[in-house]
């Protein structure tokens, strides 16, 4: 899977590359919970500034980590959301977990 | 209405086609000079469509998905998303937002949702036991 | 050999599709992982086919154009470019590099050689007045 | 046609862009002659610097700017020519004519 998860203590932010699709997305969350799991992160960051194109696989795959930290009592942040991205996270209220959103044109 | 341009494609579904799917109609799409949004509401709406046949439609067998698409007068596109497989039984409410069947909690039933926010009009007909056609119609507002 | 995964396409012979055509392929290919020279190959192929098939097969009236793509064993992609024109009566003579039966100076003739030098194999079947088959295949080295 | 052409008293340069294939080619084509054939220069170059693309239809463009610049005494240069275009280029022995390869990775 084409994605960096960078870690602390506390803190894991999940570098996401390319497209969220339902093909990508399976291979993607099984990377994700399985170090959340190990790490019991107080906060998870899923950027968003390197995805290309993403449909509603996309939202299953931040509601489901949004469930998790819930369950494991931590937050979840979305960073750098292109802007055609914010607007598939905005049909499921997502972009209100939005903490930076990505200007300019993106592909 | 008079067809300008159209194609027709026939692919195995493989969630592996998502991608080929949406790129190909987006690249159809691409000789009425679409804006970038434009192109990625395409690609979104398709990719839903063609989803929902991999995953429901044949819930993971095989089989061919059909794609059609038009270029109609005043930039108005035409695509229809077509499979073989169980059909729904309500389309009114599949087409609500939320509304999914899956239970892995993997599919958040905003699909039909996507491919309305997308597009200008989507219309389904569906006959269980049969098979279902998505039409999603947008009209391209073309930079030229 | 075994068949992984497969497409078919059919569109209007207009030049505007030639575009189309290629990226289509190419992105139907990207599954495999591709480099950049390999994808500029096959679309580059494609592309001379296509145009062929518009330019010499319909001479410039509007007709369907086929193609199939499949992925087999090994990583070999095996393209087919169909259309049922006017077909070709010496194919030896046709793929021989600079020979063009184009006499605006438009066409260069080399449209078979760069199908060769862009591929592994190059394959013409044609029958005057049915239609002409062009099969490529090639071998992609994946960066996986 | 997405192309800037810069002119001089003898000489003329052409700034391509996009993708060269049978359908762009004709009006590629018929705007650097329009040009050519009122300014008459000595030299013409097409600088390839921004084509993503380009098949045989683009060496039928550049054998037939070849013989219109014989035709009026001066010379065909080629600029920035990308590693794949360049391979195309090689079938015709064009290659020749040019008098800068752009290096990388080109698209
Ligand atoms: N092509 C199809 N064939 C059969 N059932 C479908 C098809 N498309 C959609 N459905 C049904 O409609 C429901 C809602 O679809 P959608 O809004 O796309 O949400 P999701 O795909 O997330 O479930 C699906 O859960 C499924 O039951
Ligand atoms: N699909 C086709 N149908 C009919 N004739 C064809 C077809 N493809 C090629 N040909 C014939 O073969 C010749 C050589 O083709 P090619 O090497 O591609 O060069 P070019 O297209 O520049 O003429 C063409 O000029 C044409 O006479």
């Amino acid at each position: 899977m084409p994605m960096q998860i960078q870690t602390s203590e506390t803190e894991m932010v999940v570098h996401l590359t390319g497209e969220i699709d339902h093909h990508s997305a399976k291979g993607m969350r099984e990377e994700i919970d399985q170090v959340a799991q190990r790490l019991q992160p107080r906060r998870m960051i899923l950027d968003f500034g390197e995805i290309t194109f993403m449909d509603s696989s996309g939202i299953g795959l931040v509601l489901g980590r949004y469930s998790l930290m819930q369950s494991l009592g931590g937050d979840l942040e979305l960073t750098r959301v292109p802007g055609h991205i914010q607007k598939v996270m905005r049909m499921a209220g997502l972009d209100r977990l939005t903490t930076q959103e990505q200007g300019g044109n993106n592909r | 209405m008079k067809v300008l341009n159209r194609m027709r494609l026939v692919f195995d579904s493989r969630s592996a086609n998502e991608g080929f799917a949406r790129t190909a109609v987006a690249a159809f799409v691409a000789q009425l000079d679409p804006t970038v949004e434009e192109v990625n509401d395409i690609r979104t709406a398709v990719s839903e469509a063609v989803t929902n046949c991999i995953v429901h439609a044949y819930q993971n067998e095989i089989q061919p998905i059909y794609i059609t698409a038009c270029l109609l007068q005043d930039n108005w596109v035409q695509i229809k998303i077509r499979d073989k497989g169980c059909g729904i039984p309500d389309v009114k409410k599949a087409m609500e937002p939320l509304y999914t069947t899956c239970t892995t909690g993997e599919r958040a039933g905003l699909g039909f949702a996507l491919m309305e926010s997308m597009s200008d009009r989507v219309k389904v007909r569906s006959t269980p036991g049969k098979g279902t056609t998505v039409t999603l119609e947008k009209r391209i507002h073309s930079r030229l």
